[in-house]
């Protein structure tokens, strides 16, 4: 053997942190908010054990202002504030959470059929998922609750109607935009098939845009909820629902402003953690 | 051309077919009775019974909806059980309204969405400008509409907080007050009728502008470090000019496209801020029918928001297709 | 801040608003309505607080006096009633004139009674009793009843009940024309319907009793209590007629008091029939316990409500034992833990005011003490009066507050409780409370009247049918200065009598 | 040398976004005189692309860590400069020319407004549009990008650039994206602009280009000019061994076939062995017909057919290299993909020789991995468990790879090292042929010549048939047998490597060939 045949190349040494490069990517005040919204769901998992007072009973004069040991007062029938704030953190954060999960599994496994199966499939699906889209969605949520009658869970399904189209799209582009790529047709030339294929050479591939976009629809769930129990739809009482706790306390907003205010500010700092972390990862993923 | 307007007429009649389907299956499982609703609880079984006839309650459901749909073809939309008057009249009589307050947020979102995408581009590459949106777009609606109203119209008196017009007995052909004050030569009208629109449209365009200004940021981030941006910059232009002349345009689609589906969102928050604000609009009107279970009144407010809804968004991807000479009807 | 602020303000409203002044100075009520009014045909709509506004715009013959359940004339000056009770004769006031010029006579009255009893019209039953009506003069109107009924009178008092249209109207527009317009005797006319924006009624100059106080009443929409509020401060509006939260009556801001009054509303249970609350005394007794009023009715309304005494609203009737709740919670406790625990449901229908579902918030806090698992659901719109059709998924406790039609016990025992009564929601029937309400039916004497409907009360309330817990009072908060509202017990609450109110000079 | 219009001092400057920085120039020094063309010559990463964003002050703000030394443009200090300042020079002195024309005008504005913009009157624009040789200005003059094609659009940013009659013209690889016939004809058109009195900095991975154009060569070399002298000398007798190894892996129509290329470290090379051509056709392509949808849209939407492939005919026998030559549009991709059974043809048959389907080698080596799957993963993939690790390690070292790197993710990996890793996954299924999608079309010289000699060497020992599509006659003459020229769907030539390109038939063919950048080292002489 004549060919000059180069000396084999060796392995690039491995750049240390990779983590620390996507946190250096994605801008300390981003990773901050990513971080925190692991934090939020920590937080809204073990809330029920961790509240300062119960958050169902009487534990103090009603109309307490924010102050020791009540960190945010107390509310019209003298119950802790920020106990019941804590606990609205689980009853907000962990619905957008279930609707967003289920509105993935949902939509990113109809986005995969459409994008792989194609034809009639894809004609089909996706004809179902413009016409949710372009249905004005809040609107027809608020007539299914309104039908399903008031309540979390009836909320939380009216919602997530609504919602899988979107990632369907989502999936469902990005699966057109990998199936052309060399390396699928170099998967498919070298023998790969089927669900292998999709699973192995096309699923990952769509994660990022979906964790992108999912990040940043927490904002927009918790929006909705909040909006669908301030109009009386969501979690009833005694259930400290953020939306609805804010809403109950607006009429107050000149007289007990804790009550409508510090509900609202976990409202916003939960969806400004979620657009920020959405941010990050955005551009974290698109190199901006 | 021609072709493409067939093929999006053809869809938005699909869409408002759907809208009815969708409004009429939730009817069949609504446990209200419009029938008791008409009679009153107080009424005899066997006069609901006549009414549930006179309605035609009582035929299956496939011939109830078929009804409903030859009616609906000839403008009929039945008659409220709460108003007692025909749906069409009562949606002529809430629609202005509702399209005069909608318009100004749309007009006042997409202007303020501009600020804050050039302020981000131009000003401040720090979070400041970014900051303050997003807080800003994730203040609960109802909770912004009241602060709105305490702070401009409460503590400042510096706009009214509630109503559309602070003239009594004013009509005009259009039902807008500010175009009909305009036809009709009556500056105090449009002075009044703009005064009262500002904080309502404000509510309702926050998050529009958050969420249209964060995708026109974006678009115009992607815009502006394309080849031809570059070349811009080489021919020695302003950075300003080059985000006017050669971002805003290339970068306009997306935006757009997020525009049309805010409005599907505003919806929504319509029915708070028209609650709040007491501006007598479609919103108004649908919380109200809701509470009374109000079927045809809520099916005419889905239809027409249905309506509304999907011709703007036709007009939009009209409008992208203008904007980029590379795409054709 | 300030001194920038006032001149801005100025200009703005100087340039932009350019509000015309009166050019007299009239006296104009604002009190702001929370919905629209559905429909102004007094005998076909159900409207809750467009009451005042049809009862000032239209007359009955009788009507309840201002503050209590005794009726007085209205444009009947006076009425017979035969001994066996199945005749009443009304004698028409003289100079009364509909708003139209046309006067109100005998034939006006019976075109409207007509009308009313037509079976097209939703308030017919308010004449379900009446065999015939005759007028054998122009003054004279004489109204025979089918069987005997002392509470015929306050159904013709009702806020709901029959009203003398102009037969001209009726003639001359389909009846669809009444739900936006009116043709009445009363002191106001209705000048302006602007659905969704504001009502107006102006002084009627030819009305034949007191002459109002105010020129102008101005209704205008204003949906949401927070910008009622507001404007109230802001002195844009005169009054909150309802719903001012009751948490912060007891510091009014400065310019503003309130008006309590006696009101019929009372805030009671449905149980389900079969629940186990029904069923199991023990059980029973053990929520009872724990859902005493007298532990938190002050909680919500502070000094405005009391504990409920029967099922019927204390103004209404005053029973000599009122309903008993046990005390002793470690009982209670025991007994749950006995039944080896207990899940209830508590619903209430969302169209319910704020402190129904306070009350609902608090009760199920007050179950949860003794160890009862207690859930609150809210049903749809409507779906309340759905609920037989649908008993499996029924809540356990169906929480109201509810005013009754009239002032008379049988309209309360026979709207709620009786059976197959029209809001008996859980369809609950117990035959020997029947019996004794049935039996009170024919009683003029009231005392012995109250006795037999206070022993049917605790029959369905031992039954565990029904729980009562409070009398909730009319709370209206308004400007200072306000004064003779004319709240009526029977009136939903926050229905200012525009034709007595006044400001105090 | 005349006045320098642009004289370059000790440039040095390091670039990197976030944290990480590295040098990309380490303190550069030349000058540019009036009506001079300066070639700047450099394999990618070498910094020469920099040079030119540094001398038009457009380095992007936020990755610059440091920036030193001196660039002075007719006078004018860019370095430090005031942003004013830089959008002056930008404006009157310094204009550039993009690498590829087809992003590089903004597709939402006519063409006229876009030169306005640059400054010229709406004549000057006309005239400078007809030097350029466009035909029609004014029909351009009104007209968006996207009507124009991609050699228009680059006449229009010449024209662009030129109009501003700047002191100095940077042209950063104009040529590279353009179809080869294009290229000569934009190549003869920046060489006219020496009578402007332009200086222009040429920048180029091609030395052949280079010495056909420019009065002077730089040679950059990891952020250094390693050489810097006349055009004639450089090419002859370059100084620095950099220059030298370029030259020697340079490859053209007159390159020695019968031996591998040379490539640094290797000094001596023995000719190929001879190969045994197989009996069988290991590819079959009968009168493949094939159509897209891509006319203009009819009424309910669909676009009208348009012929790709009209008719091909074309066979490959075991152990035979047959190259595809054609430009962009010409229908040698589909043709490929057609073959490798990525698409069907819409007539005629393809039959193919073994049980194993043809596998491909791709242009985007990068791109034709799987990002988020290792380097072994991906090469074994379908294969027996047991035997699957010493199989791959074995494709691996065929290839010229450690073995190791099976673990590695293809991100981790050079342009050269993916390539090689796709070869590889193609060989370990032992295809009986290898179709090869321009594999080097993106490369540098010394890479290219690289891979060129492991396709070569692979197929002869393997008995491989290869189809080798590409639009460089040069490399294609060098692996081919038989060189087959696709224009417009149709196959207007085929023959032996030698004879196409000695003895051209077809008219097409000889434009091909007279396209060729040749380093004619007596001509310069």
């Amino acid at each position: 053997m004549t060919v000059a045949r180069p000396d084999p190349e060796t392995i690039p040494a491995r750049t240390p942190g990779r983590l620390r490069r996507l946190a250096a990517r994605m801008g300390w005040l981003e990773t901050v908010a990513l971080v925190s919204l692991g934090v939020i769901t920590l937080l809204a998992l073990i809330a029920p054990w961790i509240t300062p007072f119960d958050p169902y009973l009487r534990v103090a004069p009603a109309h307490l202002p924010p102050g020791w040991p009540h960190l945010f007062g107390t509310d019209d029938l003298g119950r802790d504030l920020f106990s019941r704030v804590l606990l609205g953190v689980t009853y907000t954060w962990l619905p957008g959470l279930c609707i967003i999960l289920v509105a993935l599994v949902v939509g990113t496994a109809l986005g995969l059929a459409a994008g792989t199966m194609g034809g009639t499939a894809d004609l089909v699906i996706m004809r179902l998922v413009e016409l949710f889209l372009v249905l004005p969605s809040t609107l027809i949520a608020l007539a299914v609750v309104a039908a399903l009658g008031p309540g979390l869970v009836n909320t939380m399904i009216a919602i997530t109607i609504f919602w899988w189209p979107w990632y369907t799209r989502i999936v469902r582009d990005e699966v057109c935009r990998l199936r052309v790529r060399p390396h699928v047709e170099a998967a498919r030339i070298g023998g790969s098939r089927g669900t292998a294929l999709v699973l192995r050479h096309i699923a990952p591939g769509v994660v990022p845009a979906l964790l992108v976009t999912a990040t940043l629809d927490v904002a927009n769930v918790i929006m909705t909820l909040s909006l669908m129990s301030f109009l009386g739809l969501g979690q009833p009482a005694p259930a400290p629902e953020l939306g609805a706790m804010t809403a109950r306390g607006i009429d107050s907003l000149t007289v007990f402003w804790w009550l409508p205010i510090l509900p609202a500010v976990a409202i916003m700092v939960m969806c400004l953690m979620a657009n920020l972390a959405g941010d990050g990862l955005r551009r974290a993923v698109r190199g901006a | 051309m021609t072709g493409y307007l067939l093929r999006r007429a053809l869809g938005f009649v699909l869409v408002l077919w759907m809208v009815t389907v969708i409004v009429f299956a939730l009817q069949a499982i609504i446990p209200a009775d419009p029938a008791r609703a008409i009679t009153g609880p107080a009424a005899p079984a066997e006069t609901v019974e006549r009414v549930r006839g006179q309605l035609g309650l009582n035929d299956p459901i496939p011939q109830q909806y078929v009804r409903f749909l030859g009616n609906l073809a000839r403008g009929d939309l039945g008659t409220s059980v709460r108003t007692r008057q025909p749906v069409a009249d009562d949606l002529r009589r809430y629609l202005p309204a509702t399209l005069e307050l909608v318009g100004a947020a749309m007009i006042l979102g997409t202007a303020l969405a501009l600020v804050l995408a050039l302020a981000q581009m131009l000003l401040a590459r720090s979070g400041a400008v970014r900051m303050t949106m997003l807080a800003a777009g994730s203040v609960p609606i109802f909770l912004s509409a009241m602060l709105l109203i305490y702070l401009f119209w409460f503590s400042l008196d510096w706009l009214p907080g509630a109503g559309r017009i602070g003239i009594r007995r004013f009509e005009g052909p259009t039902g807008s007050m500010v175009i009909d004050g305009i036809l009709l030569g009556r500056p105090d009208v449009v002075g009044s009728a703009l005064a009262h629109l500002v904080l309502p449209a404000l509510a309702l365009a926050l998050p529009l502008a958050v969420a249209v200004g964060r995708s026109l940021a974006s678009a115009l981030h992607d815009v502006l470090r394309q080849p031809y941006a570059e070349t811009a910059r080489g021919k020695g232009l302003p950075e300003y000019r080059v985000v006017l002349r050669h971002g805003l345009r290339n970068a306009a689609s997306p935006p757009l496209s997020m525009l049309g589906l805010q409005l599907g969102l505003m919806f929504g928050n319509l029915l708070i801020v028209e609650r709040t604000f007491a501006w007598p609009g479609l919103g108004l009107y649908m919380v109200q029918s809701l509470a009374s279970s109000d079927l045809p009144a809520v099916l005419g407010v889905a239809l027409t928001f249905g309506a509304v809804y999907i011709l703007f968004n036709m007009a939009v991807e009209i409008v992208q297709t203008l904007a980029d000479p590379r795409m054709k009807l | 801040m300030t001194a920038f602020t006032i001149p801005f303000g100025r200009i703005v409203a100087a340039s932009l608003l350019a509000v015309p002044l009166p050019a007299a100075a009239q006296n104009v009520l604002r009190v702001p309505f929370s919905i629209d009014i559905g429909s102004f045909d007094p005998d076909n709509a159900f409207e809750t607080q467009a009451l005042s506004a049809i009862n000032n715009v239209y007359e009955g013959l009788v009507e309840y006096i201002p503050g209590s359940t005794d009726i007085g004339p209205a444009l009947a000056e006076s009425w017979t009633i035969s001994d066996d009770g199945l005749t009443y004769i009304f004698d028409l006031v003289d100079g009364a004139t509909f708003h139209d010029g046309t006067p109100v006579d005998s034939a006006a009255v019976l075109a409207s009674m007509e009308r009313r009893g037509s079976e097209t019209m939703m308030l017919n039953y308010f004449l379900w009793n009446v065999t015939g009506i005759e007028a054998p003069d122009g003054d004279t109107v004489v109204f025979t009843l089918g069987m005997p009924q002392p509470s015929f009178l306050d159904y013709l008092s009702s806020p709901w009940g029959p009203k003398v249209i102009s037969p001209a109207a009726i003639e001359g527009n389909p009846p669809e024309w009444f739900a936006e317009n009116a043709v009445g005797s009363g002191p106001f006319r209705l000048t302006e319907f602007n659905r969704g924006q504001q009502y107006v009624l102006e002084k009627f100059e030819d009305y034949h009793g007191e002459e109002p106080y105010f020129d102008v009443v101005e209704i205008p929409v204003i949906p949401d209590i927070g910008q009622q509020i507001l404007q109230l401060r802001a002195g844009d509006i005169d009054a909150v007629p309802t719903n001012y939260p009751w948490a912060q009556l007891a510091a009014l801001p400065p310019g503003l008091e309130l008006t309590a009054a006696p009101s019929m509303a009372l805030l009671f249970g449905y149980v389900k029939p079969g629940s186990p609350l029904a069923e199991d005394a023990d059980l029973r007794a053990a929520v009872m316990t724990a859902l005493d009023p007298d532990i938190w009715v002050e909680d919500i309304y502070g000094p405005y409500a009391t504990p409920a005494l029967s099922l019927f609203p204390a103004t209404m009737l005053t029973p000599e034992t009122p309903v008993d709740f046990p005390s002793d919670m470690a009982s209670a406790a025991a007994a749950v833990t006995a039944a080896g625990g207990l899940s209830l449901t508590i619903g209430y229908g969302s169209e319910g005011a704020d402190d129904v579902d306070q009350a609902a918030d608090i009760m199920a806090a007050q179950l949860a003490a003794i160890g009862v698992d207690a859930e609150v659901v809210v049903l749809p719109a409507g779906a309340v009066y759905g609920l037989q059709e649908a008993m499996d998924t029924a809540p356990d406790i169906v929480l109201t507050r509810s005013v009754p039609d009239a002032a008379h016990p049988e309209t309360q025992a026979g709207v709620f409780y009786t059976t197959g009564a029209i809001l008996n929601l859980m369809g609950a029937s117990l035959p020997e409370a029947d019996e004794i309400a049935n039996g009170a039916f024919g009683i003029t004497d009231i005392a012995a009247r109250d006795a037999a409907y206070a022993e049917a009360s605790d029959l369905w309330i031992e039954a565990g049918l029904f729980l009562p817990f409070a009398d909730v009072q009319d709370v209206v908060v308004h400007a200072e200065g306000l004064t003779d509202l004319g709240l009526r017990p029977v009136f939903l609450p926050g229905n200012i009598d525009f034709g007595t109110v006044r400001f105090e000079e | 040398m005349t006045e320098p219009v642009v004289s370059v001092r000790d440039l040095v400057a390091d670039l990197g976004r976030e944290a990480e920085a590295t040098r990309v120039l380490g303190g550069v020094s030349f000058a540019v005189g009036a009506g001079e063309i300066v070639a700047l010559v450099g394999e990618s990463g070498s910094g020469k692309s920099t040079i030119g964003k540094a001398l038009q002050g457009l380095l992007p703000q936020d990755a610059v860590r440091h920036l030193s030394g001196s660039v002075r443009i007719d006078g004018t200090e860019v370095i430090g400069a005031d942003p004013r300042t830089l959008r002056d020079v930008r404006r009157r002195l310094v204009r550039a020319v993009p690498q590829n024309p087809m992003g590089a005008l903004n597709p939402t504005m006519t063409i006229g407004r876009q030169l306005a913009e640059s400054g010229a009157a709406r004549d000057d624009a006309e005239t400078w549009l007809a030097r350029t040789g466009l035909p029609d200005p004014r029909r351009i003059l009104a007209a968006y990008p996207h009507r124009l094609s991609g050699g228009q659009r680059q006449r229009v940013m010449i024209a662009m650039a030129m109009v501003a009659r700047p002191r100095l013209l940077i042209a950063d690889e104009p040529t590279t994206a353009l179809d080869v016939t294009v290229q000569a004809q934009i190549l003869d058109l920046v060489a006219s602009l020496r009578s402007e009195g332009t200086g222009v900095l040429f920048v180029t991975h091609d030395l052949g280009i280079a010495a056909g154009l420019a009065n002077r060569i730089l040679v950059c070399h990891r952020g250094q000019i390693v050489e810097d002298g006349p055009a004639a000398q450089v090419i002859r007798a370059p100084r620095a061994a950099y220059s030298r190894a370029l030259l020697r892996a340079r490859f053209d129509l007159s390159t020695d076939r019968s031996r591998p290329l040379p490539t640094a470290g290797t000094a001596e090379i023995a000719p190929w062995p001879p190969v045994a051509k197989g009996k069988s056709w290991a590819l079959e392509l009968y009168r493949v017909v094939k159509h897209f949808p891509a006319g203009p849209r009819g009424r309910w939407g669909r676009r009208q057919p348009v012929r790709v492939l009209d008719g091909i005919d074309l066979r490959i026998a075991a152990g035979e290299c047959v190259a595809l030559v054609g430009e962009s549009g010409s229908g040698k991709s589909t043709l490929l993909r057609i073959a490798a059974g990525l698409e069907t043809a819409d007539a005629g048959d393809v039959s193919r020789s073994g049980s194993v389907p043809p596998q491909v080698v791709f242009q985007d080596a990068v791109g034709a991995l799987t990002p988020w799957l290792p380097i072994g993963a991906q090469i074994g993939e379908g294969l027996p468990r047991d035997t699957r690790d010493t199989c791959i390690a074995e494709a691996l070292r065929e290839v010229g790879l450690d073995p190791a790197l099976a673990a590695a993710l293809p991100s981790e990996l050079s342009g050269g090292q993916c390539q090689r890793a796709c070869v590889a996954r193609a060989l370990i299924r032992k295809p009986s042929v290898l179709l090869c999608d321009e594999p080097i079309s993106a490369m540098d010289v010394s890479l290219a010549a690289q891979v060129l000699n492991l396709l070569n060497d692979i197929r002869r020992r393997a008995g491989l048939g290869m189809l080798f599509v590409t639009h460089d006659l040069a490399a294609a003459r060098l692996i081919a047998d038989r060189i087959a020229v696709l224009d417009k769907g149709r196959l207007v030539e085929e023959g032996p490597s030698e004879e196409v390109v000695t003895s051209p038939r077809a008219a097409y063919t000889e434009q091909l060939l007279a396209a060729v950048p040749r380093l004619s080292r007596e001509g310069l002489a």
